[in-house]
């Protein structure tokens, strides 16, 4: 007990069992019944997800406490390489024989958000492999669900969400360990903690222990002289409005300081939002002026290395932007509506073009060869006539060529549908023809046709798709 | 026109497979046969505009020297599309390390748009030259002969390439024409000539893409060479020109997301229209606009975000459409 | 002898080395004696500026702890130590699990700089933290708390070190002086205070620098830190652009030569003073002078002559004031 | 193969082998033949412009030195070859430790392009011709004296070699021609020599260029150095001068396909034409364009695309031109 | 051999052996002497342009230290020699390790440029410091003290040297060429004080050169540091003022290939001639061609053609020329 006393709170007070787990209803029920069922489940595997201290590991531990299971973890301390992996999955492969001897088992594998690209280099393909052959159920967790990385884990786990805790259920957390250890608390106190932590139940046992430890009470006063609330950062309007409507230089400089806007960000923001601000022309020009000079610096920046460069960036884009108006100096404090950068809400719009006029570039780089500047400023022009103005000679060089539809939609514009449609008649002829082929000659070797079943199988499962990339590696050839 | 069910584009189709097929540049080719009989050669420097050949006299070198198994013994390089010269390293060394067959002298590396490396590139690069050279030959191809330094220079032959002739390039756009079954007009394959200044492949990719229009006639010639260039940028520089800057701007966007350019290619196509006849505008506009553009393509180098340079450039023209509509009015 | 030259330095010298004696931060300190007598903690995270006492709270929370052994019991690892991904997963897991010896309550790990450890390395740390917060607890030290992941802040109980007063850094300074038996004027404390902007160790270390000048003057405090007096930055800009450019110009050359300063270093204090409300122009023309600065720092950066590009600042200045005055005139 | 190669290119063939036969730079020639004398000398620095002899001079000198085995005794080490200092340590090293036989003085070390090195580099080879100063003498060939460290310098007796006159220049030409059999016409060699600088070994190197294409005329000369004729030049430069903005253009696109020209290429030759009689314009024209082109070279220098920013060039004249002409008008 | 030739270099020659025949930095020698004399010292940090004697007062009070055999107890360490952090651990170590006899303190390690390592080395070297203090004393040799990081300036004991007066200096290089009987004019010694910028070591290098020209004169002066005469200079800029750009040019060529004056020479020397008061221009015309200067050699630096740049800037002083006389007129 005197060991236990020692523990720093957000362990000693950790949920042992399930009812213990406060709120998340939802994803206790779903995992109880994932966990019966198991392996009868469409998904070998569960993903726990939500932010941090909502209690996803805690969940594990208490459900494995009640169900009888031995948890065996793997996190981010570990080396999670792919060889390491692999260890665990030959475990994972032969551990139902062990299962008659011992307790039920459960792999944990904490913070797969935390599988290092470097140092941990092939480990989430690996995940996905043990998955496959784990004769154990196997549960994730993580806190960004939209984490790029874990993409190959959607198609496997189940993924349940937690929630942020809600401030009433931390306070009451709260309150049962103030009880626990003995502390006055004082009401106002606990709230500014909880409200403090926004739905992070261990950031706010954390400040309960700092504040009241050793003192015997927990008071607002203290509470608030150590923990700081956290300085308030402008929104985007706000950071805005300020650096349009600056007198001084250094005014309309300090608003980075404390802006939820980095330099960068605010560079989008205001390229955005100079022509909302001002009416003038030449002011604008003036600002965008400014604007573009920052950009050098920054392009600056990144070749040298030298980031005292950052300074004049910055300069540049609040002081020398907001100091334009100067034709219309009354625009710099007009009411405006500020609107959104369409450039992010672009952004990923763009990337997808670029990717499909890159790979439509490199296709043709290669087939013609050339570099992939030379096909972009060539030859993709070219072919974007012939889309617009031949759709059925379109499509067949489409097929030759191995384009996909994407790339497709892309030259033609607005004859893309008709393009596309003799497009796909097309392939079916050819795919027509191609089983023919393969029948004659299986005919002729007198072969079974066991190869060709699976290859039909595979067809079904992912159509287009499959067929044009083998179209595109026949034509290579 | 072709009949069969998938089509390629004529620029690969009718390229020249062997030395023999070569009809230009005779002077270059007989002595690239040399080496071919003699089974040895030095590294070679080809040199000269696009569309002369370069590529396709390697290709056919290479065709040559090792039969229709040629592409095993050749690794194909685009300066501008490796990353870095340690990419090339290590490309060249893995492709040097394999064996050599009996009967195959050396392997072949060719390494295109040389002339875009750095000079600092270029000097690593002499050094790979060397280093295995017992086993590899290099051919560089570049357009402008005088980006190579001097110490690669004097370790290659040195080949120049010079631009085609009329009668070459239309004779062989009349050939293509009739093994396509395609019906062609004299002057139409002219105009061609000079859209294309000499390029043979910038030739025959108009040409297929004016036969894609039914003939190949002089006006099917001028719409492929106006739907190639999408009359947005057009647009959106009058846009601008008319002061409406905000609508230019996102007429730019549209168009960037639409096409998936970049902002370095929407000013190579900008640059492209202030000399292009549909554009209705004074000539000292364009002057101006030229300028302008100049200016910017520097910025863009210099900085890090071609979107922002592009914005500022239009509102650069939107206040000189001011000034300039003001001086009238 | 190494401790003969920790004595030497005064900054290692008049370090505190218990909680006691830590003059600021008077809460935070109050609270971590709490965690002395209780012989219990959390993790820990100290935030704040440098120079504002954190790492010496820590050592001192880890000797009030342990008493003089507290090495011991402590692994410190800073900025310049390897802290990768596989240092944390090896060396302070290793640490971490190891046995704890009898009469010790657990044993700390301080992680100085946390805030520049990458992202993967401090996820690494998460479940140490958790499994072997028995026997182990971590301090973890960040200028930045905002570059600590969301996960490890959540599992730390943070304090906020703030930057101290000019009146503790100066009577403390004032006391150092007196065990030193130092002659010390008070605008000169007051400029260290200025210069080291809040950061104590910084401010020892130019009082003893200065110090060792013969007397604590202001002059010898700039002399020191190679700044110059930012009066006398002031008066240079102030001269260039009334034109007088030769004048500025000799004046910039002693300057640099009397505090020693490299081109750079008088770029950096010019841009400092051109935002001070102290120099009189413009606020359009700050900015003006910010671009140049600008520009010739990054001249001076790829190797342009520190000489040259300084006076052609200056005539960029003279230019620009006449070109004012004249708009004015 | 070496052999046959130096007996082809007549640089080699008619490089003199002996100081006797070193025809320029007497006053260097006569201080070096009393080195030979002496069978002593200190280490030697050259320094000039390319091709006035400085190598020759050096490779003279050994051979004077040493007599027909002179090879045997002088290593010789291009500075942008082996850039890594260690390399030349190493090398050096090797070759200062082989004996010397009885009669033979010291061996040389001659290090081509020293100014190219890095200025750590060459405090390094400071420490090399202090190490090996025994057995071995240094010999360093500049391009600008002022790029040698101060402590190399006041090691070395210095050599300054100067540009060759025309008349040497073109007298040597002419005499070639007759040991080889060539037509060659006055202005021909005069062009050569103003093409190539003063820089003999360019010179010849034209020279036998154009000879191979059978007689040297001046159109021969300007193709094989691959350069427009310079009327080409000045004809667009008119025509953009004139305002004939989008027609200079395309003249110059011309040009550059036909020629092979880059960037760089044509404004180094319309900066010499600047300077040509033959260009009908006003001084203060003249001036206007060598200011643009230095903008504009410089753009290209750090990347610029080549046509975008020789447009602009153009552009700019032909506002250049439309301000002159409405002065006048 | 070695010694023969530091008896040949004055520099050496006249360098000061011990702390008293140091004329110059008496605040600082005062502060060293006090040093030898208690035996014991801490890390120092000698700070300053070069030639002002830091590397003199280190070796002065090695040998003060420890007499005659003070080689034995110093390791000199280059900064850019042995540039990797790796070799001078290693070799600080051996040094250290050895004994010291018992009359002998400690060992001192000289790291000259201490400047010119990364900060990552730099802390590196800290902890190397701090590992050997006990029997090693560093003492760290550095132009800009700025570039030292501050965990290492608050480690070591910091001086500060400031350039030679010429009066110091003038009446050195007078009293060597008394002992070396050397005939030398005032106004030379007074141009070799303004050429080396109060760097004594350099001054001395000059002298000698000059010397073994025959007399000390001005001309010789300028003759061996490769500097054209100002007077010339002059009279390009003047030449080019009068709108005389043709002349200008020439004359600049001229001087260049004369003097082998590199583009970056040509520059410093007009930069130099712009404060010249032989030079009589209007003020405001120096400052604009100061701006012009900062803004060519920027350009040249980043590899831009020396002589195009050159003549562009000539450009500038036309058109600046014409500018001021039509202002007038």
């Amino acid at each position: 007990m005197a060991q236990e006393a020692r523990l720093p709170w957000i362990i000693k007070y950790r949920p042992k069992r399930l009812d213990e787990v406060v709120d998340q209803e939802e994803a206790k029920a779903k995992i109880l019944e994932w966990l019966k069922k198991w392996p009868n489940v469409p998904k070998k595997a569960l993903l726990l997800y939500g932010p941090p201290g909502c209690g996803k590991t805690s969940l594990v531990e208490a459900v494995a406490n009640e169900l009888g299971y031995e948890v065996l973890e793997m996190n981010a301390s570990d080396f999670r390489r792919k060889e390491d992996i692999e260890k665990v999955a030959i475990r994972a492969s032969t551990m139902q024989s062990l299962i008659a001897s011992g307790r039920k088992k459960l792999i944990l594998l904490d913070e797969v958000d935390g599988i290092a690209d470097r140092e941990d280099a092939g480990g989430l393909e690996a995940v996905a492999e043990l998955v496959k052959i784990s004769k154990v159920p196997i549960v994730m967790t993580a806190n960004n669900p939209w984490d790029p990385k874990l993409r190959v884990l959607r198609e496997i786990a189940e993924f349940v969400e937690f929630k942020k805790l809600r401030k009433d259920d931390i306070i009451r957390i709260l309150e049962r360990i103030c009880i626990a250890e003995k502390l006055k608390c004082d009401k106002e106190a606990l709230d500014y903690i909880a409200t403090r932590a926004e739905g992070d139940a261990r950031a706010a046992i954390n400040d309960l222990q700092a504040i009241g430890e050793g003192f015997g009470e927990v008071t607002l006063e203290r509470a608030k002289a150590l923990l700081r609330p956290r300085d308030k950062e402008r929104d985007p309007f706000e950071t805005l409005k300020l650096l349009f409507s600056a007198k001084y230089a250094w005014q309309a400089k300090s608003v980075l300081n404390q802006s939820q806007l980095d330099y960068e960000q605010l560079k989008l923001w205001l390229e955005e939002n100079i022509p909302n601000q001002f009416s003038d022309l030449e002011d604008v020009s003036r600002a965008y002026e400014a604007l573009s000079k920052a950009d050098v610096y920054l392009g600056r920046i990144i070749r040298t290395g030298d980031w005292d460069l950052l300074a004049y960036a910055i300069d540049l884009m609040t002081a020398g932007v907001s100091l334009s108006a100067k034709n219309n100096p009354r625009d710099k404090d007009r009411w405006t509506k500020y609107s959104f950068p369409q450039r992010l809400l672009l952004m990923s719009k763009l990337k997808d073009s670029r990717k499909i006029r890159d790979d439509l570039a490199t296709i043709l780089a290669q087939h013609l060869h050339i570099s992939t500047s030379t096909a972009k400023a060539e030859i993709i022009p070219i072919l974007r006539a012939i889309f617009i103005s031949n759709p059925e000679y379109a499509a067949k060089i489409a097929v030759g060529l191995g384009l996909s539809e994407k790339m497709i939609e892309m030259l033609a514009g607005p004859n893309k549908q008709v393009v596309i449609m003799h497009y796909r008649r097309l392939k079916e002829e050819i795919e027509k023809k191609a089983a023919e082929t393969i029948m004659q000659l299986q005919a002729k070797a007198g072969r079974t046709e066991k190869p060709e079943a699976r290859k039909e199988k595979k067809k079904e499962k992912s159509q287009s798709k499959t067929t044009s990339t083998d179209l595109t590696s026949y034509f290579k050839k | 026109m072709s009949k069969s069910v998938s089509e390629l584009l004529w620029a690969e189709k009718y390229r020249p497979k062997s030395l023999k097929e070569l009809v230009n540049q005779e002077e270059i080719v007989k002595r690239l046969m040399k080496f071919v009989e003699e089974r040895n050669m030095p590294h070679l420097l080809f040199a000269g505009p696009p569309g002369t050949g370069k590529t396709t006299a390697a290709l056919a070198l290479a065709h040559d020297l090792y039969g229709e198994d040629w592409r095993k013994y050749v690794l194909e390089l685009n300066a501008s599309d490796e990353r870095g010269i340690a990419v090339i390293r290590s490309k060249v060394k893995e492709f040097a390390r394999s064996k050599l067959p009996g009967d195959i002298p050396f392997k072949i590396v060719i390494l295109d748009e040389a002339d875009n490396m750095t000079a600092d590139a270029q000097q690593a690069l002499r050094r790979i030259m060397e280093m295995f050279v017992e086993t590899t030959r290099f051919i560089l191809i570049a357009n402008f002969p005088s980006k190579i330094i001097e110490p690669i220079q004097s370790r290659c032959a040195s080949f120049r390439f010079t631009p085609l002739k009329k009668e070459d390039v239309v004779s062989r756009l009349k050939w293509i024409c009739e093994q396509e079954n395609v019906v062609c007009h004299q002057d139409a394959l002219e105009t061609i000539y000079e859209i294309s200044e000499g390029d043979m492949r910038k030739a025959i990719n108009i040409l297929q893409a004016a036969a894609a229009l039914g003939e190949v006639t002089v006006s099917h010639v001028y719409k492929v060479v106006g739907l190639a260039h999408p009359k947005e940028i057009r647009e959106i520089l009058n846009l601008a020109l008319q002061g409406k800057f905000i609508e230019s701007r996102d007429r730019l966007r549209e168009l960037m997301v639409t096409y998936g350019l970049s902002g370095t290619d929407v000013l190579k196509q900008m640059h492209r229209e202030i000399f292009s006849a549909d554009l209705k505008i004074p000539e000292d506009v364009r002057v101006t606009i030229a300028d302008y553009i100049g200016e910017i393509q520097f910025r863009i180098v210099e900085g890090a975000d071609d979107e922002i340079q592009l914005t500022a450039l239009l509102a650069k023209l939107a206040l000189l459409g001011k000034k300039i509509s003001s001086m009238k009015g």
